[in-house]
């Protein structure tokens, strides 16, 4: 097995991949966000239950590769029970990182530096981006305008 | 077997031969090649085949000793450039059965070739109300330039629809076909789906309500043997990146009455005939569809890579290929779960196998496979409503070519194993 | 000196040095063919130059090892040659001093792009009345797609006039462009005469009317260093075949805003994001006029040919073509009767050089050429509206480049003395 | 000095070029007729005067390379004084001869012989061809309408 590909396939990857957080529906959400990107046929919907400015529960559902899904997943478990500025921030941290940046991941966010992997396989940082994008388009859409119609993004335009 | 095809014009092609892939192998230098610590098995030929040592050496050749630009030129390099440049023309011409080399236009490859036709003849011919038959399965090549032309025009594309084996639906032919009709454009060989249509069969339909037929051949031509005449299309369309010859150049074959009354596509050099400040006369055919300093190099040498083929004998290829086709569809049955897209059968397929995992998505398998040193495709093989058809977002692809051989197909099984282990375990 | 360019990102490049022919030339074999018992004079530059090893080797290496369909693969090859790919559009957009990548748009030629321009831009911009600026001077590349487009649109054809010394007429400018001018087209160096046209300086007039600025940079790219900003061009149109580089590779360079803007040029694989059977949506740039499997090889082969120019320099070129240019027009003079168009001091000009005899017709000069080796063009050169304002049919061309020094020159005006004997005496 | 220029241009071609015959104006021509080459920039002009069915004089006036005036000097030496069907006969084996077919010039027009070597050099046969063309053309045309308009040729529609 060569190396880059398990660099890229970190075991808690393919852990989050296998068993995704988040996946339990949300009846009662906030915040929709779609994602979508067409060349690759990923597919995401994210959607967030807010309190006051925490988002207090997050429903991700991803069809897509094992980037894709554990990215989604990733985001789940890091998002939940944070303040909007706070998910703001790591969600902007998290895409300078995909794009080559040297960033800090800090330390309670151990999980995420796993997706440092996929920047080796440039034709899939958009995977691993999507689920950030289509968050950070609904948090926005929800300060804008908290009752607007849900927000459709893709990554396949940044690369 | 003699596969290092030179300028000789080839005898009449062998029948019934068995290739001798091992001597097939020794003449693609990048077989030689390892990918991450494992030889190359390349499983990608439907995306672009790889090149012999005699269309690489043609190139070579061309650039040490002939290279000049063509057509107005009164000196021995540019007379010798002209004619390799026109010999590969009446070459073409008659390896799809052309009636002459002035039906062969040359272009950047079938997509541009598709393009070249939507707009000149399409221009020309296509009006409000005007219907164009297309097929579920075709490549963007072949449906985007058609459905931009009918929005232009206020036209209207109808699709013949895919049976859930993958074979076209024909049962409603006679409606989707049908006095509107102007125009019927069907892939030769499926991409995704491996199936090879019965062109001649939809021609016929086609030529009772007047309609032109167009058929997209760009997998077709590396496989089988073409006749266009046999076919009943009066425009054919290939490129010669995925039959062993370089990249940037492509073939649009039409009959000779219907070249000569289209518009030009692009305009500059080499197309006119006359130009004033106030009046333009266009150039004979075909140079009327080629402006400008054309890929004379690749051209040049895409003539190597047509004697190849012809010494191998398409027939033999296609023999070939069905076989292997069959082997792989065998082995690759035996993974669970693991869903096969296109005809089971042989009879009307060629070497493009389309498969998905129930678990595991076609980039994961692709980026598996290429830690074994297994290039493959997966995607949506420009076939997005094809895609939507079939319910997938994407597959993973493996196509096959000349110089791949059973051993190769095991090497690809046995991969799959490891990846089920890999990501689901 | 190091002329082998290699995929190393050159260093500074080198000021103020002179070209060593003699080096240069051993990098190109064909200038070791004999051509009719003679020793090849290849002087038809302009036409097509000759590639240097670094560039054939380039091809050879690329097929042997890296051949792959790009952008959609998720295979080594695939990412191999997508790499190899886009780095040579980031070596263009250096080139030319271009903001980014996306605004590089790889085509087949000079022609390609500007017919891309004319069909894209033009449709969408060019409307009944409005005017469009070109010279008298221009290749048919970049007229009649102006002029066909004019003709589909009751659009008007303006035109810059040239001086006898054969350098453009400004004089009437401000007449010429004015507020109803859409686009002010150029070429930056003629390929009959010769002169280099002060983009900068026209430019600045159409941009006071807000006027498109183009300007057909085939002859120039190869000449001179090529800074789009300096040059106030909104696009930029040039073919890798002129400049050292594989045919079948061109570039039209673009400003984002106005590339953003423009519908697609062909449509299909690659440069769709989205195609459904009633709904397409593009590609981002540059993909969006990249459709179809591009000319891969070749492409990432015009990266060497890149290399090789930055290694000896552009500055070094143009002045070493300016000094050859001198030489030949000062000996060409020593012929009496010989008849030389475009410039005759070399500040402005570039290494064409048209003449004719008062006797006898420049394809005669070419053949007789020929038979002493000496390739030379002879012809309208694509520039008819040219020859009518010239009073002439046809021009004999001289064309130069790196590889040609003066003994080359001298060559060439001994054989045509005797030429003078051979037709008149 | 290569032997195959030495082909095409042949001694004969070099004296029919340098002193053209038939190079003397017509006041008086029943048939006129146009032949252009646009990529070669060859440009002649045939006119005839007729008496009966001979073609009693002819003028014939070329602008071009040293194969088209030569083919329009021989061409005008040739026909004068022959009958419509002579000419039209000698026109057609010269037009055979040019593009490559193997046929026998006749004795008495020995001069025409000289022209094969032409076929050596595929992009001047058209140089060659022009004057007959051209000829053949104003013919027909006036067999068709002898008070007609002049026809206008080319042959670079059948390289
Ligand atoms: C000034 C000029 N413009 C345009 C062209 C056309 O270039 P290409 O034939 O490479 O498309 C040429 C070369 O022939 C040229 O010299
Ligand atoms: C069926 C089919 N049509 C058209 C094309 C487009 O060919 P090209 O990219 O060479 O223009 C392809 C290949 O990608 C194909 O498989």
């Amino acid at each position: 097995m060569s190396s880059s590909l398990d660099d890229m396939y970190r075991d808690i990857i393919l852990d989050h991949y296998r068993a995704p957080r988040g996946s339990k529906p949300l009846p009662m959400a906030d915040i929709h966000s779609d994602g979508h990107n067409p060349s690759c046929g990923d597919d995401i919907e994210v959607n967030i239950q807010v309190e006051d400015d925490i988002l207090k529960d997050i429903h991700v559902n991803c069809k897509g590769c094992a980037i894709s899904v554990a990215s989604g997943s990733m985001l789940a478990e890091t998002v939940k029970g944070k303040t909007f500025v706070e998910v703001q921030r790591i969600a902007e941290v998290v895409k300078a990182m995909l794009k080559g940046d040297e960033v800090e991941i800090p330390d309670d966010l151990g999980d995420l530096d796993a997706l440092k992997g996929v920047r080796q396989f440039p034709v899939r940082i958009k995977c691993a981006l999507l689920a950030w994008v289509t968050l950070i388009e609904g948090l926005k859409h929800y300060a804008d305008d908290p009752k607007g119609a849900k927000p459709s993004v893709s990554t396949e335009k940044e690369d | 077997m003699h596969t290092n095809a030179d300028k000789k014009t080839t005898a009449t092609p062998p029948v019934h031969r068995e290739l001798d892939v091992e001597t097939i192998r020794a003449d693609f230098p990048i077989l030689n090649e390892r990918v991450n610590g494992h030889p190359l098995v390349y499983l990608d030929s439907a995306a672009s085949s790889q090149k012999p040592r005699s269309v690489i050496n043609a190139l070579l050749e061309y650039y040490r000793r002939d290279n000049a630009n063509i057509h107005r030129g009164l000196h021995t390099l540019a007379e010798r450039a002209t004619g390799a440049y026109e010999h590969t023309r009446t070459h073409i011409a008659k390896f799809i059965n052309a009636d002459e080399p002035e039906e062969i236009v040359l272009t950047r490859g079938t997509t541009e070739a598709i393009n070249l036709l939507a707009y000149t003849w399409g221009e020309q011919n296509i009006g409000e109300g005007d219907e164009i038959v297309v097929t579920e399965m075709e490549h963007h090549a072949n449906f985007v330039p058609w459905y931009q032309l009918a929005q232009r025009k206020g036209a209207i594309i109808r699709r013949i629809p895919i049976t859930v084996c993958g074979h076209l639906d024909l049962s409603d032919i006679d409606t989707i076909i049908n006095s509107r009709t102007k125009l019927v454009t069907v892939v030769h060989m499926s991409n995704v789906l491996g199936t090879i249509n019965p062109i001649a069969e939809i021609a016929a339909k086609a030529k009772k309500h007047g309609a032109i037929v167009v058929s997209d051949g760009a997998q077709a031509a590396p496989a089988m043997p073409i006749d266009v005449k046999d076919l009943g299309v009066d425009f054919y369309a290939f490129s010669s990146h995925k039959m062993l010859g370089p990249t940037g150049v492509g073939v649009l074959y039409g009959k000779r009455h219907l070249l000569e009354a289209m518009p030009p596509f692009n305009f500059g050099g080499e197309m006119i005939q006359e130009v004033r400040f106030d009046k333009v006369t266009w150039a004979e055919l075909p140079h009327k569809f080629e402006a400008g300093t054309p890929n004379i190099a690749d051209v040049v040498a895409f003539d190597a890579a047509l004697h190849y083929l012809e010494d191998l004998g398409m027939e033999n290829i296609h023999r070939y290929e069905r076989d292997l086709t069959a082997y792989a569809i065998e082995r690759l049955s035996e993974l669970p779960g693991l869903e096969i897209q296109g005809p089971r059968e042989t009879e009307q397929r060629g070497a493009a196998v389309s498969f998905t995992d129930p678990d595991i998505h076609p980039h994961d398998i692709s980026t598996f496979l290429d830690s074994h040193g297994i290039a493959i495709r997966a995607g949506h093989h420009c076939a997005q409503p094809l895609m939507r058809v079939l319910g997938k977002v994407a597959t993973a692809r493996a196509s096959f070519y000349v110089y791949n051989d059973r051993s190769e197909v095991d090497t690809l099984v046995e991969a799959l194993k490891d990846m089920r282990k890999y990501f689901c375990l």
